[in-house]
């Protein structure tokens, strides 16, 4: 059974969703079990595999056991497989905790909230791990839809945020394929590691820029690069929190994950068209971080500014991959990680503070680290390592970034990258400042749970993220010399 | 040659239908006339040698005709202000 | 000449067909539109990909007897690939026609300024 | 004046794309990469490899057929996407009285 | 759509028209090999089948899925698709490799057999959705 792994991470939660209706008809407290230790099964299975892959190289699975250019099959590198444990790691917390907030529904919507929820990790991990580019648009339909329905279940801001979303995710959706037809049509392959191959005599082809220009919108939109975002602040703030959490901290950075791996390992950075498009993504990652940050100082609402502050955050990323050195990819990779967890932190420390007191602006925050000092801690810690200060992990990514722009001399970018901490600075502090210094009206309104902090099902999963920023942050060191480095274009063994 | 020419027309014809469909006022008329503009696909999936793809397309224009319709008949009635 | 113009023909129609989808969602204006532009993109996908499979002296992909060799069958990947996505298209526009009805039920209209005015009111 | 712009883009990118048609091979074409490459083999072996005389099912169903789980999955979702948005939606009484009955 | 509309008309062409929508499909399934089809059209016409009767005959027409079963339905058509698969890992076969199956024939009928079973799992899903997407769209609002 040893020899499955890779294929249990996808099979063992998409069968789960596939039986949770049934489950839940059975029975709503077994579905939950049942969802978990799917998820449960699936991040361990994907450590494994990244265990095995640090130690042996590159692993590739034959679905049906046909040969890869026929048939498809799945290819963990130590790339992919940190991004599996990574999302893995994140929809296990954020499926802990979502308990709280389905108590009251019947067990149609349970059921078929948990299934679309492990769709959506289902669709996320298989397109992290798969070597097919078809299939990747096939896993990614699959995530698509599943984030579709579970924004628009947030309420009636929420149906009009996701329908926008559906619209353009689709348009993108279908700019990928198109992108993915012009490379079959000059190669004839749909295999990754086929493609490079046969891709390399073709790369002055018009053809192949068309398909880059492709891929770069398509993949910009969702994950919601600067001119392409549009879709992203209203889709973060109306959708029920347990969605956002994974959402916000996974969904993107799978897009930006697709990105790199077709610059850098199908295409090559250095070839034909692709360093033009670079340029014009690190441009548009820099005008992005900039309004991002000053779009997120002007909001009221602590989701809304959140969303715009992943706006920023993805520039960081995409700026990282248009510098294209070694250290800027350590940059943008090690940045996809610590976004993730931070901002998923956040949103489940948002969520909470909604599911307690129903208040989601800013000035409603006042004086809650008396009342929720466990959360508030876990989301001081996140909203430093946002601004970048040393013992936290954002301060390292945003280093490595700034060592890349400086070895690449695009001072530019620098400016960006110092400019917009300072921004997140101004804009986080003053929730802090609402937090810990403002004194709170007396209000007259009761409280969900009654007491003082949150129900232990919501604390654990904010309180890990909490710690796991800071754990990240002082292991920064070995995490990039013994998984990172292998996990770059040539940096394998 | 003769391919070529039946697979422009057919395309022209859908060309034609989708922008229609796109312009018309009224909501029904659109939906029929999208359901041609899914009937000149199934007849070029035909024309490009792709039956099966050309059999689902033509059980899915039935289904997404009748989803579309079913949801014209809510939304008529939707709550007005 | 004559042949290497109608090549392109071909190809532009599909692009122009597939442009209809981006230009109609933003120049339209009503939610159901905007769908329609969607399916007619997702379409233009379609018949780009069964034209590459398309081969001249190829017949339907299943298997006559006494008809042997590549060059007599029409490249079946596509038909594949293109089934998968014609469901997909389908999927979506389930999905869409959901949240449609959900929009109407709410605001009222399916005219996206009146919508937004509404929302923000 | 978004609009505007998108337009722009849009226009620039059917643009390129109408002049990048060059790059695509020839219509038809019996040697083109996509005929010679991969899909030869789906034509030679899949009798004999999958017992399937239509190579199309052959392809979906066997070499290629985890995308078809993926795809049978998509379905899935859209249906319960839509159930849950239309049926199983909490109680909001939002919409106002008098609009929504027959 | 709980109200029906029918007259004798619709009524008795319904019932003529049914049973042979439901051969078709079960011919689309089973002939899938040899000639265009499969599952997914198998099961648009069952599902097309069963819609037709709530048109015609409202909520209590002769064959009729209520909306949960189907959703509950289309959760066991794609899981009998993964199991198989399964089934096959099993064997020690990779995933969906019908290859692995410790049954006595050759190799081609085995994987003949493996189709076969996908798509049934695929024709329940189609079906099962399609009546679950159109009891959603349709149904009048319970609040």
């Amino acid at each position: 059974m040893r020899e499955q792994l890779p294929a249990l991470i996808i099979i063992v939660p998409l069968l789960a969703a596939l039986a949770a209706p049934l489950i839940a008809y059975l029975s709503t407290r077994l579905l939950r079990i049942v969802i978990i230790g799917a998820i449960l099964v699936s991040h361990l299975s994907a450590l494994g595999t990244l265990l095995r892959v640090l130690a042996e190289g590159p692993w590739h699975y034959r679905f049906g056991g046909w040969l890869p250019p026929w048939g498809i099959e799945y290819v963990i590198d130590p790339l992919s497989g940190s991004m599996a444990v990574l999302i893995s790691f994140i929809s296990l917390v954020v499926a802990i905790y979502s308990g709280p907030f389905f108590k009251a529904d019947t067990w149609l919507r349970k059921g078929i909230f948990y299934a679309l929820y492990a769709l959506l990790t289902t669709g996320l991990l298989g397109m992290v791990v798969t070597g097919d580019v078809f299939n990747l648009y096939v896993f990614l339909e699959i995530s698509s839809l599943a984030a579709y329905a579970l924004i628009a279940s947030g309420g009636h801001k929420a149906t009009v945020a996701a329908f926008r979303y559906l619209l353009i995710g689709t348009v993108g959706a279908s700019f990928y394929l198109l992108g993915i037809g012009y490379l079959y049509a000059i190669t004839g392959s749909l295999n990754m590691a086929d493609l490079v191959h046969r891709l390399q005599p073709l790369m002055d082809s018009p053809a192949v820029l068309t398909a880059v220009v492709m891929l770069v919108v398509g993949m910009g939109i969702k994950m919601a690069l600067f001119p392409m975002h549009g879709w992203l602040p209203d889709a973060y703030t109306y959708a029920p929190p347990p969605a956002t959490a994974f959402i916000s901290g996974v969904m993107t950075k799978v897009s930006a994950y697709v990105l790199f791996r077709f610059f850098f390992f199908v295409l090559g950075a250095m070839n034909g068209p692709v360093p033009a498009a670079l340029t014009v993504v690190g441009w548009a990652a820099a005008v992005g971080i900039i309004i991002g940050s000053v779009m997120a100082i002007a909001q009221t609402d602590f989701r809304r500014m959140l969303a715009y502050s992943s706006v920023a955050q993805i520039g960081y990323i995409a700026l990282g991959l248009a510098i294209g050195n070694t250290f800027a990819l350590i940059g943008a990779v090690l940045h996809i990680l610590n976004h993730a967890v931070m901002k998923s932190c956040l949103f489940l420390v948002a969520g909470g503070v909604k599911w307690k007191t129903g208040e989601h602006t800013i000035e409603k925050y006042a004086e809650l680290s008396r009342r929720m000092p466990l959360t508030m801690g876990a989301f001081l810690i996140a909203a430093l390592s946002m601004v970048g200060l040393p013992p936290t992990a954002g301060f390292f990514s945003k280093w490595y970034l700034v060592l890349g722009a400086m070895e690449a001399w695009m001072w530019p970018y620098i400016v960006v990258i110092i400019l917009s901490s300072l921004l997140n600075a101004v804009y986080f502090f003053r929730v802090i400042e609402h937090v810990y210094m403002k004194k709170a009206e007396p209000k007259a309104t009761e409280e969900n749970g009654g007491g003082r902090e949150l129900p232990v099902a919501m604390l654990v999963p904010i309180v890990l993220l909490g710690v796991g920023i800071l754990v990240i942050g002082v292991l920064n060191e070995p995490i990039v010399t013994q998984i990172l480095q292998y996990a770059l274009p040539g940096g394998g063994r | 040659m003769k391919e070529l020419s039946l697979i422009a027309v057919l395309l022209v014809l859908m060309v034609v239908t989708g922008t229609l469909a796109l312009f018309l006022k009224d909501l029904l008329a659109s939906i029929i006339l999208f359901s041609a503009f899914s009937f000149f696909a199934v007849l070029i999936y035909l024309a490009l040698g792709a039956p099966d793809v050309a059999f689902t397309e033509a059980v899915v224009g039935v289904v997404s005709t009748t989803f579309f319709i079913a949801a014209l008949r809510r939304l008529k009635r939707g709550c007005s202000r | 000449m004559q042949e290497l113009f109608s090549q392109y023909f071909i190809y532009w129609l599909i692009l122009i067909l597939f442009m209809i989808g981006p230009f109609g969602m933003i120049y339209k204006k009503n939610l159901v539109k905007k769908l329609m532009a969607m399916n007619v993109m997702q379409v233009a996908v379609i018949i780009f990909f069964l034209v590459l499979g398309q081969k001249t002296g190829g017949t339907l992909p299943i298997e006559m007897h006494g008809l042997a060799g590549v060059e007599n069958y029409i490249n079946p990947l596509p038909h594949a690939l293109m089934l998968t996505a014609i469901v997909v298209s389908l999927s979506t526009t389930g999905v869409a026609l959901a949240l449609l009805i959900l929009i109407q039920r709410r605001y009222g209209t399916l005219e996206e300024d009146e919508m937004l005015r509404r929302m923000n009111q | 004046m978004t609009r505007l712009l998108t337009f722009l883009a849009i226009g620039l990118m059917s643009l390129m794309l109408f002049i990048t048609t060059s790059g695509l091979p020839m219509l038809f074409d019996p040697n083109s990469p996509a005929a010679t490459h991969v899909s030869p083999r789906y034509i030679e072996k899949s009798r004999e490899e999958t017992g399937s005389p239509n190579f199309v099912t052959a392809v979906l169903a066997d070499y290629r057929g985890y995308d078809t789980l993926g795809e049978t999955t998509v379905i899935f979702t859209a249906g319960i996407a839509a159930v849950l948005l239309l049926r199983a939606a909490r109680k909001h009484s939002d919409c106002l009285p008098g609009g929504d009955e027959e | 759509m709980n109200r029906k509309f029918g007259t004798i008309i619709l009524d008795t062409a319904f019932r003529y028209l049914v049973p042979f929508i439901l051969v078709f499909g079960m011919y689309v399934l089973m002939h899938g090999e040899y000639s265009p089809g499969g599952g997914f059209q198998a099961g648009a016409l069952f599902g097309i089948a069963v819609v037709l009767g709530r048109l015609i005959q409202g909520e209590e027409a002769m064959l009729n899925i209520s909306g949960n079963t189907a959703i509950i339905l289309a959760g066991i058509g794609t899981f009998i698709y993964g199991f198989i698969g399964v089934l096959t890992m099993l064997f020690n076969g990779n995933f969906l490799e019908y290859g692995a199956f410790p049954l006595n024939m050759a190799e081609a009928d085995r994987h003949a057999l493996g189709i076969l079973g996908i798509e049934i799992g695929v024709t329940i899903c189609v079906m099962a959705t399609i009546i679950a997407i159109f009891d959603a769209l349709t149904r009048r609002e319970e609040w």
